[in-house]
């Protein structure tokens, strides 16, 4: 599988209610040991939120909040965004994702911190 | 001297972007249509040009990356291809003009027909790429091309009414004559040729040539200040000097002669010896400028090595779209194009992509995984984003404006 | 959270990114610092043995074969044939990078190896072997 | 035609240099024969119409043959040679002038 097959997926849940598409995707650094590099990514969970222009922007980051112009809008957007963990992840569409249970009880994604 | 020389490249930049073959020629043709009129958008763009190049130079100097690495990790793949496209066409156009530009500078000083000097031109840029180190590159060039201040000196010499210049660049009006959208469309123009974006590819890219760190941002920020207001100066006394002399005249402007003929009345002889060799040094910048550009741009959204600062071997497929851009460049102007036209449609062809370009450098300037404490202050941000907002609207409005005045007819 | 022993005896926070925003289109730089590529894609595997549970990140997908996919639309499909035309292999994958040797995740992705022992630079070499390598001066460096 | 008055002026006041008063000129005159032909490419609708069409046309003509005996001259880097036609320019130039004011 490729990231880019997660990616601007569509998600729904177990009754078919539309969740939102995948923003991003959010790795945890617990997997095998690999090489040089140390343990591995694993896939934490999907980001995802109604389709929007500016997903990739960075202003999920805690960081990030200017210019005022574009990180209140987006910041405000970003609000609406849910964190589905993998395990909730039912089926693999080719352009949909299904997951279990309801979208009503999914949090919204822990905000990454910049560096 | 040394601190002096530190700012060339700015000055080169700025030099490429202002007063290119299409920018003499547009500036010359503005100053004598619509006077003093217009001057205003220079000035906005000069403003326009430093806020983002700062930025650009800033990112680069801490982050090491240049401008289209960010187009494409803020962008994504695909608008980021859009992007390059746009920006490599309108590049592609501005180099094939600027090689027939040189031809055109030496044929005023030889009257050996401008045709017979591509060839020639084309190699010479391709050898100073090939063989010249970055640094003294820009130092020639852009050092040399410094002696276009003969038109501040002309346009003095004129002996302008001071009081009344002032008046008509602060209390500007559409002149008889004139129908509204041709003067919108002339001050879209104008504010693209300020802020083409091949500028801030340049400049950033260089900077990475340069191998500018976070000490270097005091550089950065001579480089912005003194490079960009002196390629305004010189637009703006291009245009003054044709307005105080050409305008009364009801003479239009079409070529390169015409636009060093006031000068050449006030200064002689020794002017015009000046404006040719400013002449040459600018169009060979700006098509250095716009070649290395196109190798940049691509090279950075594949990821491939890119610079001067290595062998050709080590970046063989920069060096390849270099060549193959002069090669087609050449060609496309031996068929006998009007090059002056040409870079006036690629003006605004540039004035519509301006938003791919500086909507990501104002987003990564604010990033902190990037910048490590040297993000956008206040000011930055304000300007930033009042400029942002012009750039969009020049962008809407380039396309309809151009239909609509048969480009500026 | 979950929290771990860090080398040092100390708990240290998990390191967590998001794939798209901090990985994806960066600029691939080898052990000298070369220019290398970017991250077009990556490659998820299912863990090993049930293959259940979530995918572990196994390699970067560099190059043409990767990028196409990501293009969609004509101008991928474009990208697609002429990658595999051009490609020796009957059906050829995009260039990977196993994870193993990547060094570093930052503004760029490091590696921990030289870029000619990766298979990144097929269309590298043929430029410099039948272009660039053969005009006079190609192996200095500018002065 | 203004251009080329701006022209000769320079040289008769000793400003210029040869190779550029022969590209000037020669930009110049390539301006006029296009005019010229655009305007001939035109058809009259009416009789006064044509009458105001030779007009017109006749000081075209004019204006490309003094302007390329100037060219000319510039080539051959005869300074009273192109000095000498000053006084030609500025009368043709002044009549089409007029007649544009005339034509409103």
């Amino acid at each position: 599988m490729r990231l880019s097959e997660l990616l601007h997926s569509r998600v729904v849940d177990a009754a078919g209610n539309d969740v939102g598409r995948v923003h991003d995707v959010r790795l945890v650094q617990d997997g095998p040991l690999v090489g040089t590099f140390g343990a591995a990514f694993r896939v934490e969970g999907l980001i995802v939120g109604p389709a929007i222009a500016g997903a990739r922007l960075g202003y999920r980051r805690s960081g990030m909040t200017g210019p005022f112009l574009l990180a209140a809008p987006l910041r405000r957007l970003h609000r609406r965004v849910k964190f589905v963990p993998w395990d909730r992840v039912a089926e693999l569409g080719r352009d949909t994702i299904s997951i279990s249970g309801s979208a009503d009880d999914l949090d919204e994604p822990e905000p990454l911190p910049t560096a | 001297m040394k601190r002096f020389v530190a700012v060339t490249l700015g000055i080169l930049t700025a030099i490429g972007g202002f007063v290119d073959i299409g920018d003499l020629v547009a500036n010359a043709e503005v100053g004598a249509r619509f006077g003093f009129d217009l001057a205003w958008v220079v000035g906005v763009g000069v403003i326009g040009i430093c806020v983002f190049a700062e930025m650009a130079g800033r990112v680069a100097a801490v982050s090491t990356r240049p401008v289209f690495d960010l187009v494409r990790e803020r962008l994504g793949a695909r608008a980021a291809l859009a992007n390059l496209l746009a920006s490599s066409f309108v590049n592609f156009l501005t180099l094939a003009a600027e090689v027939a530009g040189i031809a055109l500078a030496l044929e005023l000083a030889s009257s050996v027909s401008y045709l017979l000097w591509i060839p020639f031109t084309s190699l010479a840029v391709w050898l100073v790429i090939w063989r010249v180190r970055f640094e003294t590159m820009e130092r020639i060039f852009g050092l040399a091309g410094l002696s276009l201040v003969a038109f501040a000196v002309g346009f003095w010499r004129l002996g302008p009414d001071w009081g009344s210049v002032f008046h008509s660049v602060s209390h500007p009006v559409v002149p008889s004559g004139e129908g509204h959208a041709t003067y919108l469309f002339y001050a879209v123009s104008l504010f693209g040729a300020a802020m083409t974006p091949y500028e801030v590819f340049f400049f950033s890219s260089g900077a990475v040539e340069e191998r500018w760190t976070t000490d270097d941002l005091n550089v950065n920020r001579a480089n912005v200040l003194i490079g960009f207001p002196l390629g305004g100066i010189l637009s703006l006394s291009i245009m003054g000097t044709t307005a105080l002399v050409l305008l009364p005249r009801g003479i239009t402007v079409d070529n390169l002669a015409q636009v060093a003929l006031p000068t050449v009345l006030a200064l002689g002889k020794l002017g015009l010896a000046f404006l040719l060799i400013g002449f040459f040094a600018a169009t060979f910048g700006a098509a250095l400028e716009t070649a290395l550009s196109s190798g940049y741009i691509i090279s950075q959204f594949f990821g491939w090595q890119w610079g001067k600062m290595v062998r050709p071997v080590d970046a063989p497929r920069f060096h390849a779209v270099v060549l193959v851009s002069l090669v087609l460049g050449a060609m496309l102007v031996l068929t006998s194009v009007d090059p002056i036209k040409v870079t006036e449609y690629s003006l605004v062809l540039s004035a519509l992509a301006l938003p791919l370009t500086y909507f990501p450098i104002l987003v990564i300037a604010n990033d902190p995984d990037y910048m490590h404490g040297r993000t956008n202050g206040r000011v930055a941000n304000a300007l930033g984003s009042i400029f942002l907002i012009i750039v969009l609207v020049a962008s809407a409005a380039a396309i309809p404006l151009m239909i609509v005045t048969k480009a500026g007819q | 959270m979950s929290e771990h022993v860090g080398w040092a005896g100390r708990p240290r926070r998990l390191r967590r990114l998001d794939a798209g925003l901090s990985l994806l289109d960066r600029q691939i730089l080898d052990r000298d610092g070369r220019l290398s590529g970017k991250v077009d894609d990556l490659e998820l595997t299912p863990p090993e043995g049930d293959g259940s549970g979530p995918p572990v990140v196994t390699a970067i997908l560099s190059g043409p074969g990767a990028l196409a996919r990501r293009l969609r639309g004509s101008v991928g499909a474009w990208l697609e044939s002429v990658h595999s035309r051009l490609h020796p292999s009957a059906e050829p994958g995009p260039a990977r990078i196993p994870f193993g040797v990547v060094k570093e995740i930052a503004a760029t992705v490091g590696l921990s190896v030289r870029k000619d022992d990766l298979e990144l630079s097929r269309f590298e070499d043929w430029t410099r072997d039948h272009i660039i390598g053969r005009i006079p001066g190609a192996r200095h460096a500018p002065e | 035609m203004e251009t080329a008055r701006l022209g000769v002026d320079a040289v008769a006041r000793d400003r210029t240099t040869g190779p550029y008063v022969s590209v000037l000129l020669g930009q110049a005159e390539e301006q006029a024969t296009s005019v010229q032909s655009t305007f001939d490419s035109v058809q009259p609708p009416n009789e006064d119409a044509d009458r105001l069409r030779d007009e017109v046309d006749g000081l075209l003509t004019q204006a490309v043959s003094v302007l390329g005996d100037v060219r000319i001259a510039a080539r051959r880097g005869d300074t009273d040679g192109i000095t000498g036609r000053g006084p030609a320019l500025a009368d043709i130039s002044k009549r089409l002038s007029d007649l544009e004011d005339r034509l409103g």
